[in-house]
C-alpha cells in the first residue's frame, strides 16, 4: 500500500500499463516535457521515451483522429484532453469514428482508446475549465464511460480503461486530485471490482444518494451531516457513467425507497434525468417519493466567483435528502 | 461578398505532371519518368484491364441502383486512373484509407464484390475486414480518414517499419479542419502517410474553384510537405506518381502530397442530378480526355490491343459485373438481432437488457395473425 | 392557405424571412445553385444573390463560426447542416461560442443564428445521415431546440427561429419533408403560437404520449389504432425541445395519469430521460404508472436495412401505451 | 517516430522584415517604410509610451494574481511591440477578435481597467461591450476567433464597407482545424480580415518547432493569402506590416497573414512554470532584443527621450498601474442570481423554474443562524 494523490495515482496507473504493454502511447498536449498542466504525465517521457509519451501540435481532433489511426495499428492510445472544454473540438471524432468503429467493422476493428479529461468545478478557473460534458459521451453508443472518486478507483480504472477493447471515456474529477488515499499498486486487475459496477461507499436505509466523481466526497459529507440528524444515507458511487450499474442502484432504491442523485452538470438531460427515468421504470412500487435531483443549472458555467451557487454543495444535498424524505425544505410550498 | 461565380478551371502556377497524353502518346516527365521505367507494354494492359473492369462495374452498381437493388451509389466513372494507378502503386501490406468513392480501390484490393454492394445496399455496415485487405471500409465523414491514415502511419514509425498509409481524399475535403489537422500532424512527425486527393473539379455541386483559387498540391508546401500535382486521367503518371510518394515514405522521407486532376463524369451519387449545375461543354470537354480512351489509343499503337483482345477484356468485365449483379441480389438480409452486435466488445448490460426486450417484443407477434 | 409540402413550407419561411429583414443570409453545402441536397433552399440563390445564400466550402465548424462573426456584425445567419450526422464538426463552435456568447458578453453581443438540420431516419440512407442528435442540444444551455411536424409549422416556427435573438436549433424531420398540408403564408407572427409551446394534437383520457417532428405521424396513427380499440391517447407534439414546455405536459398527465415518450434518438439520456424525470417530479402523486419510452436502442444507427427495426412504429408504440395502462404487453413477465 | 527535439529557432527561408534593430538603428525595408513615412518622433515616443503602460499592467497584474486578488493572468511580457504596433494601426471601426492574451489591446481600444481584470478575477465574463470598442472579449478556445473574424470581414464585404477584421492567434493555435477553415472562407470569399500571428515561439511548453517546420507565415501562401514574417519586437515594423494589410483589406485586397516573431518572456500564465521546459539562454537571447529597450535608444539617440519625459511617463504608467489595482480590488463580487441573467434573450420557463427555486433555497438561509 502506497499513499498517493489522485494525480499519482493516475501517473502510476500509466505506468503500470505503458510497463504491462509497449502498444500502450500517450499523446496530448504539453504531457511530455512539461508532464502534463496537472502534472499527471510528470516524468513519463523520461522513462518511455518521446515515441511513447507524444507532445502533440495543438489540435484536439487530431489527438483523437490519430489515435483511431494508431488503433488501427494495433496501438492502446491514451489521450489527454487538457480541460474538458477542450473536448468538443475532437467530438466529431470521437461521436462519428471511435464510437462507432467497431460496430461499423462488424467486430473487426477495434477502438481500445482511452481518453483522459480532468472534468468539474470548483478550482476557480476561467471560462471553459470547469465544465461536465459526460452527459454528450453518455448518450453516444459504443462508449464507455467512467470517473474515479478516489486513488485507489483512479489507478485501477484507469488500468481496466486501458486494457478494455472498447473505447472509454475516463472523466478525472479535477478538483480532487491532491486528495490523498492508499493505493494498492500490486494487487492483480482480476481482483479489482468491475469497471463498470457502481459502489456502496455507505450504506444506509433512509435515502439513496447517488453522486460520482467530485461530487462522491460532497455526498459523503453530507451522509455524515445527515447522521448526525438521525438519518441514514446510503452512498452510492457510480464509477461507471456508461453503463450505469442499475442493479446496484435499484436493489439499494427498493429497500430505502428514496433517491437523490447530484452532479455538476446542468439538470435537463444530465445523468439525474436518465437514473431518474430508469428507476422510476424500475421501482415504480417501491419509491416513497419522487427521485430528486441536486445538479448544476441550466447555465454556461458562470465566472469563478458564482460557481460556489452552481456547484451542488453540502446543504443543497441536505434539501434535496429533506424533499426526498418529505421533510420541511427550502422548495416548501412552492407550486408545481 | 464576391459575386463572380467561381471557376472550376484547374489555376495556372504549378506543373502538371503528364506520361501519356489525352490522345495517347507516351511524353517524358523528368520527375516520374524513373518511377516506371519497369513498366512494359503487359503491366500496361493489365492496368487497362483494371480500369475497365472497374468501370463495367461501375456501370453495373448504377443499373443496380435504378432497378432497386442498391439504395445509392457514388459512381467512380472517370476516375479510374485516379484510382487504379495509385493502388497499383502500392504494397499490400500498406494500409489504404478511402472515402466512400474509392470502390474500384477496393475491388483490386481483393474485397468480394457482393461485400462491396452490402453497404450500398443497407444491409451490412462493412464489407470486408479491414486486417485482411489493409483497407479501411468507406469513410462518409468527408476528411476523417485523414487523420486516421496519419495516426496509421505515425504507428508506422515507432515501429521502425518501411510501409505506408494512404488517405484518400477529394478536393472539397481539402477544406475540412480534420485535413489541415493531418498535414500539421504529418509534417510535425514525419509520418509516412500519402494524402491522395482526387480533384475531381466537384464536391457535389461546389467547383473546386470555391474551396481553393489555387492548386490544391500548393496548399501542402506551407507544412513543408512535398506535393505534385499529377495528370489524374493518366493512369502512368498517377502509377509513378505514386510510386514517388511510396518511395519517400519507406525511406523516411515523411508524407507526400499528390493532386489528381481529373473529373467526375457521372453525378456526385445517384440521388444527384447533376445537369442543376453544371453545363454540358464541361462534360464534353472531360470526355475528350477520358482515362481508358487514351490507354487505349496508346495500346493499340504499340500493338498491345486488337479485337480479339479487347474482347477477351469485355467479356472479363462482363464476368466480373454478372457476379457483382448475382451477389448483390442474393445477399441476404441482417437478422433484426444483428443490429445490437458489435456495438461493444465486452457486455454491456443496459445494451443487453434492451435486446432481451426487443426479442420479448418480437417473439410477442409469433403464431399472431399478420 | 396553400397546400405545400413540408420543405416547400420552410423554403417559404426563408424567402419571407429574406424578404422581411435583409439582414438574413443563409450559408451552406450545396444550398445556392443546386438548391440544398433535399431542394429545401431552391430558388433563393436566384432571386437574393449569391451574397445572401452562400454556398461555402466543405467545413461545418467554419458554417457556424463565420456565422458567428456575421451575427457581431448584426446578421442574422440561417446555417444549413446537410444531413445530422454532420454536425459534429460544428460541434464545439455551437457548444462553446454560439450557446455561451450571449451570457459571455453580458448580453451585450446576440447570438440570433438559426442551424436547420434534417435529421432522423427511415429513407434508407446510409451511416450519418439518419441521425437524432438532439438531445445533445438540449442539454446544451443557452441554445433553444425546436422541430416542426407539419408543413404549417415548419413554415411559422422557422420564422419564430429566425426572428429570435437566441441561437435556435431547428430540426426537419426528413422522413417527412414530402407531407404535404395547408400552410396560411400570410398569417401574422403575432398570431402563431409560441415557439415554446407544445400541442396537444388529439385530446384523449387514458394515456398521454408524447413525441416530436417525424414520430407525431406515427403517434397519431397509433392513437387512430388505439382509438378502434377503445384506448383514448392524447397526442402531444412537443415542438419545442428546449425549452420543455411542461405546463402542457404535466397538465394532461395530471388528467391521464400515464405517460408514454417516443422517439428515435436512443434511449439512454434521450428526451424520454429528461421528460420522464421531470414529469415524475412534479406528478408523482398523479401517475397511476412509471412513465414508457419508445424509442432507438443504443446503438449506432444501423444499416438501412435494420432502421425498421430501430425506429419506434405504430406497433411499437402501442406496445408502450398497453405497458403504461398495465394490459399484458411484449414486456409482461419480464423480471425487473 | 521523430525523436529528435523539436527546435524553437525561426526556420529560414522567408525574409523577416525590420525597421529598428535590436541595438536601436533605424534600417529601411522595402515594402515597409512606406506605410510609415508619416510616423513622426512624437508618434513613436507615443508608441514607446503606450508599450511602457502595457507592460506596467502586466506587472501589476502579475503581482496582484501572487496577491490573490486575480484567479489567474496570462502575462504579455515581452510582446508589447507586437500588441502596440498592431492595435495602432487600426481604425476604432475595425472589428478586434483576441486571444486571452490581447489585454494590452484591449486596453489602448479604451476598456476600462478594473473592466480588463474583472474576467480574471472571476466576477465577470466580460469587462467591456465589445460594439462599444468593437472588440469582441478574450478567447480561450484556441483559434475560434479567426472563424469569426473570417465571418465578420464577410460581413463587411456584403454591405460593400471599407473596414476590416482582424483576429489575433498564437502560434500554437495555427495547428487548429479552425484556423485553416478560416483561411479557405477568407480566401474564398476575399474577405477584408487580418490573421495577426504572434508567434511567441511557444505554446505552453510545447516550441513551436513542433507545431510548424516552417515559418508560420508561408503556411498562407498555400491558400494564395498574402502574408508576411515580421520582426513582431519591432513597434514600427509591427505598424508598417499591419498597416500594409489593412490597406490590402481596405482596397478589396482580401485578407493578409501576419506572423510576428516575438517571444513570450513571461510564463504562460501565473500557473505555469516554464523552468520545467525551457532554458535561461534562450530567455537571454531574447530579453537582449527586448521591444522596450531598443525604441528606448533610438529615441534617446533621436533625442527624443531624457531623464525628464521618461520620468513623466513611468509616473503615467504608475497612475495606470494604481488605478487598475484599486479597481481591480473594489470589484464587487456578482449577486448570487446573476448566475441565471443573459442566458437567453427571451423568457425561458424552465431556467426560470431553477432561478425562482434557486431564490428560494437562498432565502431559507436567512435569519437562521450562521
Ligand atoms: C462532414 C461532412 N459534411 C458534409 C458531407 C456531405 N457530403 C458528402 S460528399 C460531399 C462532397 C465531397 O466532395 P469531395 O471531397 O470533392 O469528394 P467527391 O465526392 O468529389 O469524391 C459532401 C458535402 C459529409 N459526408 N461529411
Ligand atoms: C481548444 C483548446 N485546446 C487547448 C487549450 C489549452 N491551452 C490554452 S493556451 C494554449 C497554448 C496556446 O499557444 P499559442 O496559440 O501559441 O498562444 P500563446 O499562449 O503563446 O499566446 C493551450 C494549449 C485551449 N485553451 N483551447
Ligand atoms: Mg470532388
Ligand atoms: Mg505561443
Amino acid at each position: 500500500m502506497s499513499k498517493l494523490s489522485l494525480t499519482q495515482a493516475i501517473n502510476a496507473g500509466l505506468r503500470k500499463a505503458m510497463e504491462d504493454d509497449p502498444k500502450v502511447v500517450l499523446l496530448g498536449e504539453d504531457i511530455g516535457t512539461l508532464g502534463g498542466v496537472f502534472r499527471v504525465t510528470d516524468g513519463l517521457m523520461k522513462d518511455f521515451g518521446s515515441h511513447r509519451v507524444i507532445d502533440t501540435p495543438l489540435a484536439e481532433s487530431a489527438i483523437i483522429g490519430t489515435a483511431v489511426g494508431l488503433a488501427y495499428r494495433g496501438f492502446r492510445p491514451v489521450c489527454e484532453i487538457q480541460f474538458d472544454g477542450f473536448i468538443y473540438p475532437g467530438f466529431d471524432q470521437i461521436v462519428s469514428q471511435v464510437a462507432k468503429l467497431h460496430m461499423r467493422t462488424h467486430g473487426q476493428v477495434r477502438m481500445p482508446l482511452t481518453i483522459r479529461v480532468p472534468f468539474g468545478g470548483g478550482i476557480g478557473s476561467p471560462e471553459h475549465h470547469s465544465e461536465s460534458p459526460e452527459a454528450y459521451f453518455v448518450h453516444t453508443s459504443g462508449l464507455r464511460v467512467i470517473s474515479p472518486s478516489s486513488p485507489q478507483d483512479a489507478y485501477t480504472m484507469l488500468r481496466q480503461a486501458i486494457a478494455s477493447d472498447d473505447p472509454v471515456l475516463y472523466f478525472e474529477p479535477k478538483r480532487r486530485y491532491h486528495t490523498k488515499g492508499e493505493v494498492d499498486l500490486a494487487a492483480p486487475l482480476s481482483a479489482a471490482p468491475e469497471m463498470g459496477s457502481a459502489r456502496v461507499v455507505c450504506a444506509g436505509t433512509d435515502v439513496t444518494l447517488v453522486a460520482y466523481g467530485p461530487l462522491v466526497k460532497t455526498a459523503m459529507d453530507a451522509a455524515s451531516a445527515a447522521a448526525d440528524e438521525g438519518i441514514s444515507i446510503e452512498v452510492i458511487d457510480l464509477r461507471s457513467l456508461s453503463p450505469l450499474d442499475y442493479p446496484t442502484l435499484i436493489e439499494s432504491v427498493r429497500r430505502t425507497g428514496r433517491l437523490v442523485i447530484a452532479h455538476e452538470a446542468g439538470k435537463t438531460m444530465g445523468l439525474g434525468a436518465e437514473i431518474t427515468a430508469t428507476v422510476t421504470e424500475r421501482c415504480f412500487n417501491y419509491l416513497e417519493s419522487a427521485p430528486v435531483r441536486v445538479t448544476g443549472f441550466d447555465i454556461p458555467y458562470p465566472p469563478s466567483k458564482l460557481e460556489k451557487h452552481h456547484l451542488p454543495d453540502l446543504d443543497r444535498i441536505l434539501d434535496g435528502v429533506d424533499r426526498a424524505l418529505g421533510r420541511t425544505n427550502s422548495q416548501t410550498g412552492m407550486e408545481d | 461578398m464576391n459575386d463572380s461565380r467561381h471557376g472550376t478551371t484547374v489555376p495556372a502556377g504549378m506543373h502538371m505532371h503528364h506520361l501519356i497524353t489525352a490522345t495517347g502518346e507516351r511524353t517524358s516527365d523528368e520527375l516520374l519518368d524513373e518511377f516506371v521505367s519497369d513498366v512494359d507494354h503487359v503491366t500496361l494492359r493489365g492496368l487497362y484491364r483494371d480500369m475497365l473492369v472497374i468501370r463495367r462495374i461501375d456501370f453495373e452498381a448504377t443499373a443496380l441502383q435504378r432497378q432497386g437493388q442498391l439504395a445509392l451509389w457514388p459512381p467512380l466513372l472517370g476516375q479510374e486512373a485516379a484510382q487504379i494507378g495509385s493502388v497499383r502503386a502500392l504494397d499490400p501490406e500498406d494500409f489504404i484509407f478511402p472515402t466512400y468513392r474509392e470502390n474500384g480501390v477496393a475491388y483490386i484490393r481483393g474485397a468480394n464484390l457482393a461485400g462491396i454492394m452490402s453497404t450500398w445496399r443497407g444491409s451490412a455496415n462493412t464489407g470486408w475486414d479491414p486486417h485482411e485487405f489493409n483497407m479501411a471500409t468507406p469513410q462518409i465523414i468527408i476528411g476523417a480518414q485523414t487523420l486516421h491514415a496519419t495516426g496509421y502511419a505515425m504507428g508506422i514509425a515507432m515501429e521502425g517499419k518501411e510501409s505506408l498509409s494512404i488517405a484518400y481524399l477529394g478536393d472539397g475535403a481539402t477544406s475540412q479542419g480534420d485535413v489541415h489537422e493531418s498535414l500539421v500532424f504529418a509534417a510535425s512527425f514525419q509520418a509516412p502517410v500519402i494524402f491522395f486527393c482526387q480533384n475531381n473539379h466537384w464536391a457535389i455541386s461546389e467547383p473546386v474553384g470555391l474551396q481553393s483559387h489555387l492548386p490544391l498540391a500548393s496548399r501542402a508546401s506551407g507544412y513543408g510537405i512535398p506535393s505534385l500535382q499529377v495528370d489524374g486521367n493518366d493512369v502512368l503518371a498517377v502509377l509513378a506518381a505514386t510510386r514517388w510518394a511510396a518511395r519517400r515514405a519507406r525511406t523516411g522521407g515523411g508524407p507526400s502530397f499528390i493532386e489528381a486532376v481529373t473529373y467526375r463524369m457521372g453525378p456526385h451519387t445517384t440521388a444527384d442530378d447533376p445537369t442543376r449545375y453544371r453545363g454540358v461543354t464541361e462534360l464534353e470537354e472531360w470526355a475528350a480526355k477520358d482515362p481508358l480512351t487514351r490507354l487505349r489509343s496508346y495500346l493499340f499503337n504499340a500493338g498491345m490491343l486488337d479485337a480479339e483482345t479487347e474482347a477477351a477484356i469485355a467479356a472479363e468485365a462482363d464476368a466480373v459485373a454478372a457476379e457483382l449483379r448475382d451477389g448483390c441480389i442474393n445477399l441476404p438480409d441482417p437478422e433484426a438481432l444483428s443490429a445490437f452486435e458489435n456495438v461493444y466488445v465486452d457486455p454491456h448490460p443496459v445494451l443487453d437488457r434492451q435486446r432481451e426486450e426487443y426479442r420479448r417484443y418480437l417473439s410477442s407477434f409469433e403464431g399472431s395473425a399478420s
